[in-house]
C-alpha cells in the first residue's frame, strides 16, 4: 500500500518536473531585432552597417536589416544563436559575428539591439517594455 | 481439537419485524454430506439458506439469534462476500450468469487469474491482464471434476438449460476454498433427463469433501442423492430422516404435518354443480417462474375452485394466462364460447374478472385515491359511471357515481380507510386487498380469479377476505377460481382443490381430503395421488 | 403452426442487411454523390484522410463507455471542454509546437479527470437513462464552462496575453488562433504519397490509442466493464463495484476526449471557444453508429469505417446538393440533418431490435421447453 | 423542528426553493440597481402568456407515462407548417389565424402519430430518441424551407436567396392577434395580453377537462401504473399515442401564440432546442418525469420566465456584465439533469 502511494506520488512529480519542463522547450519568445542607436551604460552604439541576420539557422527576413530599421524573429526555447552578416552595397562583405543568447520562460518579448552585439557587448539584449 | 462437522447451527432463529420466520433450529453439517432439504413455501428454507449465505437482507433486518460455526469458527456475515470468502457457495435458482459470455468467463466471473503489469504498480491490480491460458485451464479442471460434458467455450446463451445449470456449479466448484454448497432447487428449471446428470454432479462434489445442502421438491431426487433428509416446517425441524428409513409419503406428512382429526376450518358442505361455465384445454402459459405447460380443466358454474401448488410450479400462471396478462396459447371455451387468448379487454367484457397475485405491481394504482381505483376497470370496459354529453361524444367521468359507489363498497367489505378519496398506497395491505376484490365485483363478472388473496395481510383481514369472497360467491352464484400457497386456506373455502405440479395438474382432491395427499400431490407424485383419490 | 417461424434462426443475409442498415444507407449515398459532386479522387482522399487523423481520436473515446454498458457518451463533450482549457492556457503562455501540444494535454488530464468523475456520479444516478442524462449534462456543463472561460479568465484566472481576451478586458473571445501548434504535430513528419498527405505521428498516435483499447479490453478491469456491461445484477453478485467501474469508464473517456479534442483542434488550427466543443458529441457519436455500432457493441473498425463513410458524405453532399439542386446551403443543412437522423435511427433501431430480439427469445424458450416435455412424455409413454 | 424544516424542503425540492428565493432577490434588488419593477413585471406577463403554452403541451405526455417531451420540436413544426401556409394564403387577421391553427392541427396530427408509434417501439430510451427525432426533425424541416415552392413576397428572400426567409413577420397577418385582444393597461408601464392569457386559460381547461373523460381517465392510469392499465384491458400503447398526438397539438398551438406575441415566425434552426427551455419550466415548477399536475405548469412557467426575465436586466446592471445567458444555461439545463437523476419507480 504504501509502496503504491510512493509510486504515485514520484509520478504526479515526475509529471510535474514534464510539465515544466515542456513549459521551457516549448515557450515561445518574441525577439526585436532593433538595428538602431543605443546608449547603455553612458556608452553609445550606433547603428552603420547593414547586417542579415540569422537566428538559430533561419534568415529573418528577406533582405538584409539596414540601420534604423527593426525586425521580429520568433524563437522556441532557452537557447538560441545568433549570426549576423555584415551587407554593404547590396553584397555580403564576408564579417560574420555569432553570438549565443539565453532566454528565461519570463522573456516573452526581448530587444537584440544589433550595433551593440556587433561592438561586443553583452548587455545587447534587454527586455522590450 | 478438529470438529467432525463443517456447519454447526445452533437454536438459529429469525424473525423479521416480529413475524418469526426460523425457530431454534439445529442443523449439523459434515464435510461430503449431501442434506436435503424440503418444506412447503413458507417454511423457512429460503430465510435458512440466507442465513447460511450471508445474505445482506438478513443483516440489514437486525440479524439472527443463535450461533452458527462454520469449519471451526463461530461467523457472522455481514454480506454473500464474507460467506464466499469463508467457502460457502451457492447455486441459484434462477441463473445468475452473463449470458454473453463463454462458460469459461462465467465460471471465473471476478476471479479472473491475471498477469502481473507494471501499470497495476500506478493504478490498480485491475489493470493486470488476463491470463486467458491460465483462465481456459482452470475451467477446464472445473469442467472436469463434475465430469460432464460442458464447452468451455460455449457462450451460455447458447447453452441447453442444464448447461447452464453446470456452468453455474463449475463456477462455485472453481473456487477453491467452496467447502459447502447450497444448492437451490438446482433441478427446478431442468428436465428429468438433464436433472439426472445434476444428481450425478452432485454425487461428485460430495465424494471430493465438498458438504452439499440441497433444496428440491422432487422428493425422489432427495431420496436418490440424499445422506439425510430435514423437513422444516413453519420455521421449524420437523423430523431429520434417512433416505433409507422412510418413503415420499412419510416426507409429506412431516412437510405439511398431520391433520389434527378435528378438520375445524375445512369446508364439508358438499355442493353439487353440474353446468359446465369454463374449459380450459391445453392451456400453456409463458410465465417466468410460474409457467403452465399443458393444462386440462373444467370448471363447474357457481363453485369455488381452489388452486394450490408450490411456488414455481406454474399454479399463478393458469389466473394470468386466460386474463391475458402473460402470453397464452391453448383454448379455452367459456359458456360454449371460445375465448380471444391474450386479449384482456375482450375477456373482461365477456364476464370474468381477475384480482391479480401483484396487488401493488398490478392490482392498484397506489397513488390514486379509492374511488378511482375501485371503478376505473368498470368505467373503461363498461362504461359505467360515465355522463354523456353530445351523444356520447364526450364521455364525462361521473365523480359522484364514483365515489357513490365506492362508499359502498367501503362499507359493503367494511375497508378502513378515512374516505374514498384516500390514496391506495395510503391503506394496510388488507384493505388493499378488499379494494381489489371491489374493483373485481364492480364489474359484476360471472367467473372470478382470485390469486394469493391473502398474501401479506393479517389473520383478521384473512378470514374476512376469504368470507367476502364465499358471501360473494353465494349470492350472485359467481364461479370463482382461488389460487392460493396456503393449502388451509384452499380448503377452507373451495369445493374443489387442483394440485399445480411442474406446471400440470397433479391431481384434483376434495377439501376433506388428508393434508398428506396434498402434500404428495405438490411433490409430483401424481401416480399415488390418483390412487388415493380412487380409494 | 405461426409460432414455428421464430424458431427458424433469422436468415443470416437479413440479419446483416438489418444491423448494418445506416452503414449500407451510407455506401449508397457516396455511391451516387461522389461521382455527382465532380470532386477529383486524389483531393476526396487528401481530405477524407485529413477528417480520419482529426476526427478518429475523439471517436476512439466512445469506446469504452459502450463496453461498461453505459451506452453512447455525449458526456465527451466534457473532455472537449478541458482539452479546450489547456489550449487556451498554452496559448496564453506561447508554449508552441509539440511540447505546446503535450503540455495542453498534461493540463486537461486533471480537469478531464474531475469532470470525468463528476458525470461518472451523475450517470450512476441516472441509471437507465445515460445517454440523455450524458447529453444533458453536457449543456448544463457547458453553462459552467461559460463561467469559467467568459467570466473567470482574465478576472481569477490570469490571462496576460490580451489578444485572446475580450476588448472588456477579461473573457476570452469568441475565436482564438491556434497559430503555435496549428498541424505542429501532424507535420513533424508527413508523408506524400502521390499526391496524398500522410501525417505519419498523428496517425501513430491514434494506432496508440488503439493499442490502448485492445491491451485495455484484455485487463481485469476492462473484463469487469464488459461484465458490469452485460448484467449489472450479476456483476455485483460477483463482488464487482459496478458504481466504481462505471465511473473509471467514464474518466477514461474523458480524459481520452480531452487529447482528441487537441488533435481535432491542432489541425483544424483555431478555436470557438464557445461553440467548438458543442457539436463534438453529435459528431462523434454518428459517425461511429455509421461505422455500424450500436448502442451496446462498438469496435475500433466501427470507428475508421465511421469516420470514412460519414465524412465522405460530409465532404461530397455540400458539392452533390449544389449540383443537384443549385444550391450550396442544401448541402449545409443536409449535413446537419445527416448527423441527428443518423443517431435518432440508429438508437431507435436499436432500441427495437432490442424489444422484438427479447420477444423472439422468449418465444424460441417457450418452444424448446415444450417440445422438451413432449419429448419426455412420448418416452414416458413409450416406456 | 429541524425534521419538519427537511420536510417542507424535501417536499417543495430544493432547486425549486433556491430559484424561487433567488427570483424574490432579483424583485427586491431590482429597483436599487435602476431596474423598474412594474416594467420587469409586464415583461413576466408577457413572457408566460407567450411560453406558457409550450410548458402545457408537455403535460399530457407525462400523465401518461412516456416522460418529458424532448420530441417538442415535432409540435412546433406543425405549428410553423400551419403559420407559413396560412401567410401563403395571404389570409389576414383573426381569420388567418385560426386557418394557422386548423392547418397546425392537421399537421400535428400526423406527425404526432407517427412520433408516438416510435415512442412505443422504443420503450425505455424514449427520451433520447425522442431528442434525436426533434433535432433530426428541424434539420429536415431546414431543407425543406429552403425546397417547398412557397410564393408570398412576405415570406421568401427578397433577392437572389432561395425559400423562405429565416424570420418572417406576421405583421399585416396576425401580429399580435391574441395579445391585443381585450387588452388593458395597468398604470403607465403595465400591458396585459388578456387574449393570450385566456387562450392559455382556455387550453388549460380543455386539457383538465380531458382528463375527467374516460379517455382522459384511462390515459392518468396508464402513466399511473401501465400494469395496472393493461389488466383493466386498455390498450396502453394507443393511449400513449394519444397522448404524443394530444401534446404535439398543444406544443402546435403555443407556437403559434409565441409567434404573434413575438411576432415573428423563426425558421430554420430557431426550434432546434425549443424542448428544453420547456422542459426546465415544467420541471422548475415541481413536475418530474413522471408524474405532473396543472400548478407545476403554471408555476414553473412563471417562475422560468421570471428567472430569464430578471436575469438580464438585474444581474447586468447589478455587476455590469451580461452573464444572463450563462445562468439560462445552467439553470434550465441543470434542472433537467437534476430531474433526470432522481430516483423513480422502476417499470418494464
Amino acid at each position: 500500500m504504501k509502496k503504491k502511494l510512493i509510486i504515485r506520488t514520484s509520478l504526479i512529480v515526475l509529471l510535474i518536473i514534464l510539465g515544466i519542463i515542456l513549459f521551457v522547450i516549448g515557450k515561445q519568445h518574441k525577439v526585436l531585432l532593433d538595428n538602431r542607436d543605443l546608449t547603455i551604460d553612458g556608452v553609445t552604439y550606433t547603428a552603420e552597417a547593414a547586417y542579415e541576420i540569422w537566428v538559430d539557422g533561419e534568415k529573418v527576413g528577406r533582405t538584409a536589416l539596414n540601420p534604423g530599421r527593426r525586425n521580429v524573429a520568433y524563437v522556441v526555447g532557452p537557447s538560441h544563436e545568433i549570426e549576423l552578416r555584415e551587407v554593404k552595397n547590396g553584397k555580403p562583405t564576408g564579417d560574420s559575428i555569432v553570438k549565443k543568447f539565453r532566454l528565461s520562460v519570463k522573456q516573452s518579448e526581448v530587444i537584440i539591439n544589433i550595433p551593440a552585439l556587433a561592438a561586443g557587448s553583452d548587455s545587447f539584449l534587454y527586455e522590450a517594455d | 481439537m478438529k470438529d467432525k462437522f463443517l456447519l454447526r447451527m445452533e437454536n438459529v432463529s429469525k424473525d423479521f419485524y416480529g413475524n418469526t420466520v426460523l425457530k431454534n433450529v439445529n442443523l449439523n453439517v459434515k464435510p461430503g454430506e449431501i442434506v436435503g432439504l424440503v418444506g412447503e413455501n413458507g417454511a423457512g428454507k429460503s430465510t435458512l439458506m440466507k442465513i447460511i449465505f450471508g445474505s445482506s437482507e438478513i443483516y440489514e433486518t437486525g440479524g439472527y439469534n443463535g450461533k452458527i460455526i462454520f469449519a471451526g469458527e463461530e461467523v457472522n456475515f455481514r454480506s454473500s462476500f464474507d460467506a464466499l470468502q469463508a467457502g460457502i457457495g451457492m447455486v441459484h435458482q434462477e441463473f445468475v450468469l452473463i449470458p454473453g459470455y463463454s462458460a469459461t468467463e462465467n465460471i471465473l466471473l471476478n476471479t479472473e487469474p491475471t498477469r502481473p503489469n507494471i501499470l497495476a504498480e500506478v493504478f490498480d491490480e485491475r489493470v493486470n491482464t488476463l491470463d486467458w491460458p491460465e483462465m481456459k485451464k482452470r475451467a477446464k479442471e472445473a469442467i472436469g471434476l463434475l465430469e460432464v460434458d460442458l464447452d468451455p467455450d460455449m457462450l451460455v446463451k447458447e447453452m441447453p438449460v442444464g448447461h447452464r445449470q453446470f456452468t453455474e456449479i463449475a463456477r462455485e466448484i472453481n473456487r477453491e476454498s467452496t467447502k459447502l454448497l447450497i444448492m437451490d432447487e438446482p433441478t427446478a428449471v431442468l428436465t428429468e433427463s438433464e436433472a439426472d446428470v445434476v444428481l450425478k454432479v452432485i454425487k461428485k462434489i460430495a465424494s471430493m469433501g465438498i458438504a452439499v445442502i440441497f433444496i428440491s421438491h422432487r422428493l425422489k431426487e432427495i431420496l436418490t442423492v440424499c445422506d439425510y433428509i430435514v423437513v422444516l416446517r413453519d420455521g421449524e425441524i420437523q423430523k431429520e430422516l434417512r433416505p433409507a428409513e422412510t418413503n415420499e409419503r412419510e416426507i409429506a406428512e412431516y412437510m405439511v404435518g398431520k391433520d389434527l382429526g378435528e378438520k375445524s376450518g375445512v369446508n364439508r358442505e358438499k355442493r353439487e354443480f353440474n353446468e359446465t361455465i369454463l374449459k380450459i384445454e391445453n392451456l400453456w402459459v409463458d410465465m417466468p417462474g410460474e409457467q403452465v405447460n399443458g393444462i386440462s380443466l373444467e370448471v363447474k358454474k357457481g363453485e369455488i375452485l381452489g388452486i394450490g401448488g408450490l411456488t414455481g410450479q406454474g399454479k399463478l400462471g393458469i389466473a394470468n394466462g386466460i386474463m391475458g396478462l402473460y402470453p397464452a396459447e391453448g383454448r379455452v371455451i367459456f359458456k360454449g364460447e371460445e375465448l380471444p387468448l391474450n386479449n384482456t379487454r375482450e375477456i373482461l367484457n365477456r364476464g370474468l374478472a381477475f384480482v391479480s397475485e401483484d396487488r401493488r405491481g398490478i392490482g392498484l394504482l397506489l397513488d390514486q385515491p379509492l374511488n378511482w381505483n375501485i371503478a376505473f376497470t368498470a368505467m373503461q370496459v363498461k362504461g359505467e359511471y360515465l355522463k354523456n354529453y353530445l351523444g356520447g361524444l364526450i364521455k364525462w367521468r361521473d365523480d359522484e357515481a364514483i365515489s357513490q359507489l365506492a362508499r359502498e363498497y367501503i362499507e359493503r367489505l367494511n375497508i378502513k380507510c378515512f374516505s374514498e378519496r384516500q390514496y391506495a398506497r395510503e391503506l394496510s395491505g388488507g384493505n388493499q386487498q378488499k379494494v381489489c376484490l371491489a374493483k373485481a365485483f364492480a364489474l359484476n363478472p360471472e367467473v372470478l380469479f382470485v390469486s394469493e388473496p391473502t398474501r401479506g395481510i393479517d389473520i383478521g383481514a384473512k378470514k374476512l377476505v376469504l368470507d367476502t369472497l364465499r358471501l360473494y360467491n353465494r349470492e350472485y352464484g359467481t364461479t370463482i377460481i382461488i389460487t392460493s400457497s396456503e393449502l388451509e386456506e384452499l380448503r377452507t373455502i373451495s369445493d374443489r382443490i387442483a394440485i399445480i405440479n411442474e406446471g400440470k395438474i397433479a391431481g384434483i382432491l376434495p377439501p376433506t381430503a388428508d393434508r398428506v395427499e396434498f402434500g404428495l400431490l405438490m411433490l409430483g407424485k401424481m401416480e399415488t395421488g390418483e390412487g388415493v383419490l380412487n380409494e | 403452426m405461426k409460432n414455428q417461424d421464430s424458431l427458424k434462426t433469422v436468415n443470416p443475409v437479413k440479419q446483416f442487411f438489418i444491423n448494418y442498415a445506416v452503414p449500407i444507407l451510407f455506401i449508397i449515398m457516396i455511391v451516387f454523390a461522389a461521382p455527382m459532386s465532380g470532386l477529383s479522387p486524389v483531393f476526396l482522399i487528401n481530405e477524407v484522410m485529413t477528417r480520419l487523423t482529426r476526427n478518429s481520436f475523439l471517436i476512439l473515446s466512445l469506446l469504452i463507455p459502450v463496453l461498461a454498458g453505459m451506452g453512447m457518451n455525449f458526456g465527451i463533450v466534457m473532455g472537449a471542454m478541458a482539452g479546450q482549457i489547456g489550449l487556451i492556457l498554452i496559448t496564453d503562455w506561447q508554449i508552441v509546437g509539440v511540447p505546446g501540444i503535450l503540455l495542453a494535454m498534461l493540463i486537461s488530464t486533471p480537469i478531464a479527470i474531475v469532470f470525468g468523475y463528476f458525470t461518472g456520479i451523475v450517470l450512476n444516478k441516472a441509471r437507465g437513462r445515460e445517454m440523455v442524462t450524458g447529453m444533458m449534462l453536457g449543456y448544463f456543463m457547458n453553462g459552467i464552462y461559460q463561467l469559467l472561460v467568459l467570466y473567470g479568465m482574465g478576472k481569477i484566472i490570469p490571462i496576460r496575453d490580451k489578444s485572446i481576451l475580450l476588448s472588456r478586458g477579461y473573457g476570452i473571445r469568441n475565436a482564438i488562433s491556434l497559430d503555435g501548434i496549428r498541424q505542429s504535430l501532424d507535420n513533424v513528419i508527413k508523408l506524400d504519397i502521390m499526391g496524398i498527405q500522410i501525417p505519419l505521428v498523428t496517425l501513430a498516435v491514434i494506432a496508440l490509442n488503439c493499442l490502448f483499447i485492445i491491451w485495455f479490453r484484455k485487463t481485469k478491469l476492462g473484463q469487469d466493464m464488459r461484465t458490469v456491461g452485460q448484467d449489472m445484477e450479476v456483476a455485483r453478485m460477483a463482488g464487482i463495484d459496478v458504481e466504481k467501474t462505471r465511473i473509471i469508464s467514464i474518466i477514461i473517456s474523458t480524459v481520452l476526449a480531452a487529447y482528441g479534442m487537441i488533435i481535432y483542434l491542432q489541425n483544424i488550427g483555431t478555436i470557438n471557444t464557445y461553440n467548438s466543443h458543442e457539436q463534438i458529441g453529435f459528431f462523434a457519436v454518428a459517425a461511429l453508429l455509421v461505422g455500424g455500432a450500436s448502442v451496446s457493441r462498438a469496435s475500433i473498425l466501427n470507428v475508421f469505417i465511421g469516420v470514412v463513410l460519414f465524412h465522405t458524405v460530409f465532404i461530397v453532399s455540400p458539392r452533390a446538393g449544389k449540383e443537384l439542386i443549385g444550391s450550396a446551403q442544401l448541402g449545409e443543412y443536409f449535413r446537419v440533418f445527416i448527423t441527428y437522423g443518423v443517431i435518432a435511427f440508429s438508437l431507435a433501431l436499436y432500441a427495437w431490435r432490442n424489444r422484438i430480439e427479447a420477444e423472439n427469445e422468449r418465444k424460441k424458450a417457450m418452444m424448446l421447453r415444450r417440445a422438451s416435455l413432449q419429448n419426455e412424455a412420448e418416452e414416458g409413454g413409450n416406456l | 423542528m429541524n425534521e419538519r424544516l427537511k420536510g417542507i424542503i424535501e417536499n417543495i425540492g430544493l432547486p425549486r426553493l433556491l430559484i424561487a428565493s433567488f427570483l424574490l432577490l432579483l424583485f427586491i434588488i431590482a429597483p436599487f440597481v435602476g431596474v423598474r419593477v412594474d416594467t420587469s413585471i409586464n415583461d413576466v406577463i408577457a413572457r408566460f402568456a407567450m411560453n406558457g403554452i409550450l410548458v402545457l403541451s408537455l403535460f399530457p405526455m407525462i400523465k401518461s407515462g412516456c416522460g418529458l417531451n424532448f420530441g417538442l420540436q415535432l409540435g412546433v413544426i406543425a405549428g410553423l407548417l400551419g403559420a407559413v401556409i396560412s401567410l401563403e394564403m395571404k389570409v389576414t387577421g383573426f381569420a388567418g389565424f385560426v386557418l394557422a391553427i386548423i392547418i397546425s392541427i392537421v399537421f400535428a396530427i400526423i406527425f404526432g402519430y407517427l412520433y408516438g408509434l416510435l415512442l412505443n417501439k422504443v420503450k425505455g430510451e424514449e427520451m433520447v430518441v425522442a431528442t434525436y427525432v426533434g433535432f433530426s426533425a428541424v434539420s429536415f424541416m431546414s431543407i425543406m424551407w429552403l425546397l417547398l415552392p412557397f410564393k408570398n413576397p412576405d415570406m421568401i428572400w427578397a433577392y437572389g436567396g432561395e425559400g423562405l426567409r429565416t424570420t418572417i413577420s406576421t405583421e399585416g397577418y396576425w401580429h399580435h392577434i391574441l395579445n391585443d385582444f381585450l387588452s388593458f393597461q395597468i398604470g403607465s408601464h403595465i400591458t396585459i395580453p388578456t387574449g393570450a392569457l385566456l387562450f392559455f386559460a382556455l387550453l388549460c381547461l380543455i386539457v383538465w377537462a380531458f382528463f375527467r373523460t374516460k379517455a382522459g381517465t384511462a390515459m392518468e392510469a396508464v402513466g399511473s401504473n401501465p400494469d395496472y392499465a393493461r389488466s383493466c384491458g386498455i390498450d396502453v400503447d394507443r393511449v400513449r399515442i394519444q397522448s404524443v398526438i394530444f401534446s404535439t397539438i398543444i406544443a402546435a398551438l403555443g407556437i403559434l401564440v409565441y409567434q404573434q406575441s413575438f411576432g415573428f415566425i423563426q425558421l430554420y434552426n430557431a426550434p432546434l432546442m425549443m424542448a428544453f427551455p420547456a422542459i426546465a419550466a415544467i420541471l422548475l415548477g415541481g413536475a418530474s418525469v413522471t408524474k405532473v399536475k396543472m400548478w407545476n405548469v403554471l408555476l414553473g412557467a412563471l417562475l422560468f420566465q421570471g428567472i430569464l426575465t430578471m436575469t438580464p436586466s438585474v444581474i447586468n446592471n447589478l455587476i455590469k456584465s451580461d452573464m444572463s445567458e450563462t445562468i439560462r444555461i445552467i439553470i434550465s439545463n441543470g434542472m433537467i439533469v437534476y430531474a433526470l437523476t432522481r430516483r423513480m419507480k422502476v417499470r418494464s
